[in-house]
């Protein structure tokens, strides 16, 4: 730790008390520093911490959330003390944050000009004219076209990237040393993501402002920061360069999560290994390493000490720099964790006919309003399914991906076009038709919270197929139930459970289990796991691969993310403003693409594959 | 003017303008100090004390329903503005004796079928022009117009032949003897006969009164401002009055208590309490009485075609409690109509049936019944309700079960009308305040050929014309009276409970206000003390 | 802007034209007559019936609704019944008082309501809040009749500082006007600026959990700033939307506080009119209000569209 | 069969999902609302045990003070026992209230569910729930009551029409918001039929709000019921009601201001403890 780090946080616990009284420490212990002109990520899937922390620094915890130890000291100015004018000195002006979300963080009733005119107010008071000026400048520098003219549009008139950019902007109009980003892409696309870690690595270059990025995804920590922090259950885990961690990481966890990430080049038919198990819920954690349940090298004083953080010094090929690891084994052990084994392959059976076919599915929204225009998602797609087969489709949002799938599952209506079950017309069946259809072709939602209605159990929920169906009477019934939760690897005590005492991939394997309740042969999956955490991610796709396998199942395997779906697609179509641009084998569209879009869709996804090892920042341009 | 506020007669005093500014500041951010108050007015009320009369300054009057010109000439529940704006005839003393207004003297033929009147002359309406016979003339042929409603009609009916003697003698023929004529001349208000279509509409009441009529704004109010050219010298000496619309019984009392009113006749008993305790204040009752609480009965109803049953009833009603818990101990409990300045009222009528539930359920034992389940119509405003609250109380004390029907006025009256009252009802009746016949032949409840009690009986028939039509004087009459009373104690069709006077609430340093007997209001003498 | 109002006028005259029927149809279905209540006390049945005749009672339903309508077209109300005067005379000078009495309440709504929205969101001290609440429960609690005695009593009778009821009109005396317009719009505003009061905060608290909040503490706005240009802009289009309903509300619950403060407005009117079954009185003042109303919701949502930027550039 | 097995379902959340209406009645401000309504409610329904006396029964005794052997509030104008007036005014009320609100509640929502049918039915049902809106109330009331007479039944379908639009606007955002849901798809993908999708998934997740409604509704019913007793048109004489007792004790607020005091704390207390539930409901659903 040198003298002249800009920011420095010692030993830091945040405590959130729960109406009833029961403390939470959902952050302890958390050290580290940074340095001017410095970029960290702060890594870790939800719950880790990561944000919370943020959020500690300028300590903007929300709720009952407060610092109840540590420092954070700025220039040697200890934050956590500071009182709340000192604060606000500091927010804004020294220190800067992006949030997440670029939807929800502006106000919606204020125009850009405004957003950035209350910084500057709050930060210097100069006359109207020159905060006008720097307004202007400042939506110039985040690469706003035409920043004059779009001072007075509001929020809703910007895309989500602009609006990020509108964000950062803001964070940057105090010109501070310090810019925190709290997941500032995880709300993006794949080809804006790109754009705006782009801009946030020129803006580190050309201002010196150090960056701090909180962020889940590996491929942002290796395409953005100099440095990791990696986060597990309320504490730093894993701490050091980022070439280092990612190319040999020190704890079981990082390895882990490594292991678990999908990579592009991973060619179809791959299986990712996942981290058994969920994160840990930090109310009910006391001491002991929090990764000791579901880490493989756990020891008896893993579950007893909580581990510290211990300094290795290593001279890597990657660099001279400091690594710091909380993993007794990990540090009495003298060589790194042994590399992720390669994903291995699973044998599936080779598809067989064609199970359901669409020609020229057309879908068109009305525009909201009397002036808004109508919104075609889908034109003119085509697409077949054999038995057994799974066909990925990509796209980025608005594609049209998501009302192919309900086209398709029948959730919607397709407003022209044809859709054939078994070589049957179905485009447009009959009450006691659409209920056979369903019976054969069932979904499987993105958001595993939403899909589930709140109000039934786990067991009602599964059972509700059967009941619509007709199928068997009420024992047989729950004897399904415990089946299919079997099958999907719940305990079948769960069905006496609502939703909202599941963890996110425990309510996607019963939105699994609802769907295979009537036996379909097809399945769409709808952006199945991408509302899930990396770890658990590899297991709910290691699911659906297997189900598949033992179901025979043809499988509509929808993402945004190319990495996921070449690896379980036989074939993936590429979807772009309603139309599909390119369909092929998986390990084709991935090793050779022949639409512009698709290659730029392949440029954009990050990989967690340092930056030394890999080709120098690529410019990416989304066709137009 | 359109403001009904009363204008400060005297600038406001320091400590008044002191409160005032501090309540607008307090309440508004108003901190000007010139800035005038609303409640100026009110300081003077508190200091009263007699002192000579004085020119000037305004009344305002609180009324709780307004004028209604189609009622002009019908006895309505607002009449107030009939003597300020109209002359009558003559109008009667506390002993029922006629006193000169713009009839200066008069004489009955010896057989009684005519009379003769001297009329005042220098008499002028408002509009300049001279009053005459031929105004009298058109005023009992405007009565006589069944579409006026008049209640005095039988009475003005039985005048058929004028005879004018120049422009102020005038003779009136006489179908047969009648003894309620002054009755009429109390009644009917004297109107210029060109204008009567636009009174009737109430764009424009040209009189001869004290007062002129200088703005009608229907649903809150009128204005009068003095006559200058009024018939008796140096009257009135009152500037102006303002009748201010309040409906709601405890605004009408606020409006007293703050001094934003001086003088009203319509606090509801239940509110006379409030009233009788605010320094401010007198309250005066008039003891002739304006109209008398009743229990109608409906003697078509099984089993209230039985006369016992019907006098259970009126032994079973406790009207002394009525009148001290419902009507603030104002008035005069009673079992017959007639008020105490009454020729037929007699202490022994009055108490003919005191509260006995024992007799009473004797009675009822007697004609069978141990049991009556009954309706009782009343308005549903908040003192008729009390009554009727009480009356069911004690009847149900004698086992008579009543279930109550509040009803909206308009409903009321119409079933009144059309004789389509339920077993029981409670209103109030006016007419008993002047000559006993006319009750019987002007009150709807009581009258002989056609009531809602539905009751017909050729004695009283008989009875009534005789005492309308009577010469009788002193004891012969007294004796007709007597017996109009003890049929209507005796059938009890309508059970009277409560004489009510008008009562009259003013304010302290107001003198001189007088009512006539139908409730015309008299400022012809009334002052503000200084 | 225009093409919002324009997509709303149908619905609006058809809400207008069955409210017309509603109106004649009730007022027809109420037992008593305007005839009888004009006859006066004593009236014999011929009397009565000459009246029937004259205001046209006689005449078939249809045809006398056609006549109001075709009256309320052509712009002639005809005279009233029973109050007295021309029709369109009555509800103009009405009109007058409630209108003044709306606006007058319509004013403590937005201020009271304002205050006990702000405070009860953001004070710091519990006593503050906890004030604010009993206030607001209060002014919900206590039926406007208790409210306008009180009232009465407290500033009228023992303070003597206003008056206890009447009014001059603020046109052509302010001064004397504000006066009497204190007490009965305070009175009718208490209930509306509660419930009002009730939105703003939580609207207020929801707003300051709202992301862009966090943004702008972030950024080292100050709070009060935040609460006035961030937050409270944003609470208050489904307040807005409230207010209109509630002016609805406050033309309505005028029939009480006009009777309690004597104030000679559209209430105390219509009150006498359906008493005296006075029936183009009560149509025409009905079917006013029910206009207005429909007036208020246009307006409303004209607003709402102005406060909203999203709404307007839809 | 699946190479992952799983720890028997997850570990067990530490805020146990209680169900979010016990859960906001336990809360400190559930607490407080339960205590203030649960006394008013409790003295309406053992009202013949507590009163003591008949509360029609009339004496000489006109107002007495409170503390008043035999009359533990004192007595009204009529002499009748406050005490027995006020717990049967209760009685009253809640009877009045148990019919109305659950009647209008039922109107509303089933024109929310007419409304959800069809778009044209849904403009139409709008337009309609405006008119009621825009008819004012106590006008409504005056005529209603004229055209059926006095009693309960007029108070009763005044106060049910007030409540039809606030229920039903709220069912019907409430249908339309779930209707979109992805678990309303995910139940008629699984085959539903729509009958079953609305009533088993839509209606149970759409009617939270209207449980808070239902607490604000009672206070408005109680308002109306007060208002309509002092025009003169509340429920048929002698049965009292808080608002029949109040508008009855506006002319002693000056001399006698404890006949006023017993509904007037009744009220207070109702509505606060109302609108302190309805927080809590608001605060825990929203969680």
């Amino acid at each position: 730790m040198t003298a002249s780090a800009l920011l420095e946080v010692r030993g830091l616990d945040v405590e959130f008390t729960a109406p009833d009284g029961t403390l939470t420490r959902a952050v302890r212990d958390v050290s580290f520093t940074l340095d001017r002109g410095e970029t960290l990520a702060v890594v870790g899937e939800s719950g880790s911490g990561k944000s919370t922390t943020a959020l500690a620094l300028l300590r903007m915890l929300p709720g009952t959330g407060r610092v109840a130890r540590g420092s954070v000291l700025l220039d040697g100015q200890d934050l956590a003390a500071a009182d709340e004018a000192e604060l606000r000195r500091v927010r804004g002006a020294r220190i800067g944050m992006v949030f997440q979300d670029p939807m929800t963080a502006l106000n919606p009733v204020l125009t850009a000009g405004a957003h950035l005119d209350e910084v500057l107010r709050a930060h210097g008071g100069r006359d109207k004219a020159a905060r006008l000026a720097r307004a202007v400048e400042l939506l110039d520098l985040v690469g706003i076209p035409d920043p004059e003219r779009r001072l007075d549009d509001h929020p809703h008139r910007f895309s989500g990237g602009q609006r990020q950019r509108i964000l950062i902007a803001m964070a940057l109009a105090g010109e501070p040393d310090v810019l925190v980003a709290d997941e500032p892409t995880t709300a993006l696309d794949a080809t804006v993501q790109d754009q705006i870690l782009t801009l946030l690595g020129d803006l580190n270059r050309r201002t010196g402002t150090a960056l701090v990025l909180i962020t889940h995804n590996m491929g942002v920590v290796a395409r953005a920061c100099e440095r990791v922090l990696v986060m597990y259950g309320g504490t730093v885990v894993e701490d050091g360069p980022t070439a280092e961690v990612l190319t040999r990481p020190r704890h079981p966890y990082t390895a882990g999560l490594l292991a678990a990430v999908p990579r592009l080049s991973a060619p179809s038919g791959t299986r990712l290994a996942g981290i058994p198990g969920a994160p840990p819920d930090l109310s009910v954690l006391t001491d002991g390493c929090a990764f000791a349940d579901r880490c493989a090298f756990t020891e008896d004083r893993c579950r007893t000490v909580t581990p510290p953080l211990v300094t290795l010094t290593t001279r890597a090929a990657s660099g001279e720099g400091t690594v710091r690891v909380a993993c007794p084994p990990a540090t009495s052990r003298s060589a790194p964790l042994p590399a992720a084994p390669p994903p291995a392959r699973i044998d599936r059976p080779r598809p067989g006919a064609v199970v359901l076919e669409a020609v020229g599915l057309r879908k068109t929204y009305r525009g909201r309003g009397l002036r808004g225009r109508p919104l075609t998602a889908l034109d003119d797609v085509s697409l077949t399914l054999a038995a057994g087969e799974t066909l990925g489709i990509v796209g980025e949002s608005g594609s049209g991906k998501s009302t192919l799938a309900r086209v398709l599952a029948h959730a919607h209506p397709s407003d022209s076009g044809t859709l054939r079950l078994d070589g049957v017309d179905i485009s447009r069946p009959s009450r006691r038709e659409l209920h056979t259809v369903r019976r054969r072709i069932q979904m499987v939602f993105q958001d595993p919270y939403a899909s589930l209605n709140p109000r039934m159990t786990a067991g009602q929920i599964i059972a509700e197929p059967l009941h619509a169906f007709g199928i068997g009477d009420r024992s047989r019934r729950a004897q399904r139930v415990e089946e299919l939760l079997l099958l999907v690897g719940l305990d079948p005590s769960a069905a006496d459970r609502r939703p909202r005492s599941f963890s996110g991939g425990q309510r996607q394997r019963i939105g699994i289990a609802r769907a295979l309740a009537p036996e379909p042969s097809v399945l769409i999956c709808d952006e199945p796991v991408s509302a899930l955490d990396v770890s658990v991610q590899a297991q709910i796709v290691g699911l659906l691969t297997d189900l598949q396998r033992d179901l025979g199942l043809s499988l509509v395997f929808i993402a945004h993310d190319l990495a996921v779906v070449r690896q379980v697609s036989h074939r993936i179509a590429v979807m772009h403003r309603g139309r599909i641009v390119e369909t092929g084998s998986a390990d084709e569209v991935c090793e050779n693409p022949a639409d512009p879009y698709t290659r730029a869709l392949l440029a954009a996804a990050p990989d967690p594959v340092p930056p030394a090892r890999h080709r120098e920042p690529r410019s990416t341009q989304v066709p137009a | 003017m359109t403001e009904s506020y009363p204008s400060p007669a005297a600038p406001p005093s320091r400590r008044t303008a002191l409160r005032a500014a501090g309540g607008g500041t307090l309440l508004l951010g108003l901190g000007l100090a010139g800035c005038r108050s609303a409640v100026s007015a009110s300081e003077s009320a508190e200091k009263g004390g007699a002192a000579e009369p004085r020119r000037g300054g305004t009344v305002s009057v609180a009324i709780n329903s307004d004028f209604t010109p189609s009622l002009l000439f019908a006895q309505s529940g607002q009449s107030l503005q009939h003597r300020l704006v109209y002359n009558t005839l003559t109008r009667y003393d506390d002993e029922l004796t006629p006193r000169p207004e713009l009839a200066t003297s008069w004489h009955y033929a010896e057989d009684g079928r005519s009379i003769t009147l001297e009329l005042r002359s220098g008499v002028t309406f408002h509009d300049g022009r001279p009053f005459t016979a031929d105004d009298v003339i058109f005023a009992v042929k405007n009565l006589q117009n069944p579409a006026r409603a008049a209640q005095l009609r039988a009475t003005a009916g039985v005048i058929t032949g004028f005879e004018k003697q120049g422009d102020h003698r005038l003779v009136l023929k006489l179908a047969h003897r009648v003894n309620n004529l002054f009755d009429l001349f109390e009644f009917m208000i004297i109107t210029d006969r060109n204008s009567v279509e636009e009174a009737l509409k109430g764009t424009r009441l040209n009189g001869t009164g004290p007062f002129r009529l200088t703005k009608w704004s229907p649903g809150s109010g009128l204005s009068f401002t003095r006559n200058d050219a009024y018939w008796q010298p140096g009257r009135p000496y009152l500037d102006a009055v303002e009748f201010r619309v309040i409906p709601q019984a405890d605004a009408l009392v606020s409006s007293l208590r703050t001094g934003q009113s001086q003088l009203t006749f319509q606090v509801p008993g239940r509110n006379l309490a409030v009233v009788k305790s605010s320094p401010g204040l007198t309250v005066t009752e008039y003891d002739t009485g304006g109209g008398a609480q009743y229990l109608g009965v409906n003697t078509t109803v099984a089993p209230l075609d039985d006369r016992t049953v019907r006098q259970a009833l009126a032994l079973a009603v406790d009207r002394d409690r009525i009148l001290k818990q419902t009507l603030g101990g104002y008035g005069l409990a009673s079992a017959a109509p007639w008020p105490k300045s009454s020729p037929a009222f007699t202490e022994a009528g009055r108490t003919h049936y005191g509260h006995d539930p024992a007799k009473a359920r004797e009675l009822l034992r007697s004609a069978g019944h141990t049991r009556l389940d009954l309706p009782l119509l009343h308005l549903g405003l908040p003192g008729d309700t009390a009554v009727a609250e009480s009356l069911q109380y004690d009847l149900k004390q004698v086992g008579v079960h009543v279930t109550l029907r509040p009803t909206d006025p308009a409903t009321a009256q119409k079933d009144l009308i059309s004789q389509k009252m339920p077993a029981l009802w409670t209103m109030s009746h006016g007419f008993a305040q002047v000559q006993p016949s006319t009750l019987a032949v002007s009150a709807y409840p009581f009258n002989e050929a056609k009531n809602t009690s539905k009751y017909r009986s050729a004695k009283y028939t008989r009875v009534v014309r005789e005492a309308w039509t009577s010469p009788a004087t002193g004891a012969a009459a007294n004796a007709l009276h007597r017996e109009i009373s003890d049929i209507l104690l005796d059938e009890a069709f309508i059970i009277d409970l409560v004489i009510r006077g008008n009562v009259q609430v003013a304010a302290k340093d107001l003198h001189g206000v007088t009512l006539n007997k139908f409730a015309y209001l008299n400022l012809d003498n009334a002052y503000l003390a200084a | 802007m225009g093409i919002r109002l324009l997509r709303r006028l149908p619905s609006a005259l058809l809400v207008l034209l069955v409210a017309s029927f509603v109106i004649f149809s009730i007022l027809r279905l109420v037992p008593g007559d305007p005839a009888t209540s004009l006859a006066g006390p004593d009236a014999g049945p011929e009397t009565v019936a000459a009246i029937r005749d004259r205001l046209g009672l006689d005449e078939p339903l249809p045809l006398q609704y056609v006549h109001w309508i075709g009256g309320l077209l052509t712009g002639d109300l005809g005279p009233s019944y029973a109050i007295g005067g021309q029709t369109a005379d009555l509800i103009g000078d009405g009109l007058g008082a409630t209108v003044e009495l709306t606006l007058g309440a319509l004013l403590f709504v937005v201020v009271l309501g304002t205050a006990f929205g702000v405070l009860g969101a953001t004070a710091r001290r519990g006593w503050v809040r906890a004030t604010v609440r009993v206030l607001t429960t209060g002014a919900l609690a206590v039926p406007p009749f208790v409210t306008g005695v009180l009232l009465v009593l407290l500033f009228a009778v023992v303070l003597k500082v206003l008056p206890s009821g009447g009014r001059v009109s603020v046109l052509t005396a302010p001064d004397l006007g504000v006066q009497y317009l204190l007490l009965p719009a305070l009175c009718l505003a208490l209930p509306s600026a509660a419930i009002l009061g009730r939105y703003l905060k939580d609207g207020i608290e929801r707003a300051l959990a709202e992301d862009y909040v966090r943004t702008a503490t972030a950024a080292g706005v100050h709070p009060r700033r935040l609460l006035w240009r961030h937050a409270l802009p944003n609470a208050l289009p489904p307040v807005v939307t409230l207010l209109g309903m509630q002016t609805g509300h406050l033309l309505g619950g005028a029939v009480l506080v006009e009777a309690i403060f004597a104030w000679p407005g559209l209430g105390q009117l219509a009150e006498q009119g359906l008493t005296r079954r006075d029936y183009p009185v009560v149509q025409d003042l009905l079917l006013l209000l029910v206009t207005v109303f429909v007036l208020v919701q246009l307006i409303t949502d004209l607003v709402h569209a102005w406060l909203d930027p999203r709404i307007r550039w839809e | 069969m699946t190479a992952i097995t799983l720890p028997a379902p997850g570990k067990p959340a530490r805020r146990s999902p209680r169900h979010p209406y016990r859960a906001a009645l336990a809360s400190a401000r559930g607490r407080v609302g339960l205590a203030l309504v649960l006394p008013v409610v409790l003295a309406g329904v053992l009202a013949p045990l507590l009163a003591g006396h008949s509360p029609t029964d009339q004496s000489d005794l006109s107002l007495a003070a409170p503390g008043t052997p035999g009359h533990l509030l004192g007595t009204d104008d009529l002499g009748r026992d406050l005490l027995a007036r006020l717990v049967y005014g209760i009685r009253a009320d809640l009877g009045i209230i148990a019919l109305a609100v659950p009647l209008g509640a039922l109107l509303g929502c089933l024109f929310a569910l007419l409304a959800a049918t069809h778009p044209a039915v849904d403009t139409a049902v709008q337009r309609a729930f405006d008119l009621v809106l825009a008819f004012p109330g106590l006008i409504l009331a005056l005529a209603v009551t004229a055209i059926l007479g006095p009693g309960r039944l007029p108070v009763v379908l005044v106060i049910a029409l007030a409540e039809i639009p606030a229920f039903g606007r709220l069912l019907r955002t409430g249908i339309l918001v779930e209707r979109e849901r992805e678990y309303a798809t995910a139940a008629r993908v699984g085959g539903a039929s729509p009958a079953r999708v609305l009533t088993r998934h839509i209606l149970p997740n759409a009617v939270d709000p209207l449980v808070v409604q239902i607490a604000v509704s009672l206070t408005v019913a109680v308002f109306i019921e007060g208002a309509m007793s002092f025009l003169g048109v509340g429920v048929r004489p002698p049965q009292p009601t808080l608002g029949a007792v109040l508008s009855q004790s506006m002319p002693y607020l000056a001399d006698a201001p404890h006949f006023a005091a017993g509904p007037l704390i009744t009220v207070t207390a109702l509505v606060l403890g109302l609108s302190l539930i309805a927080e809590a409901l608001n605060r825990e659903i929203r969680r």
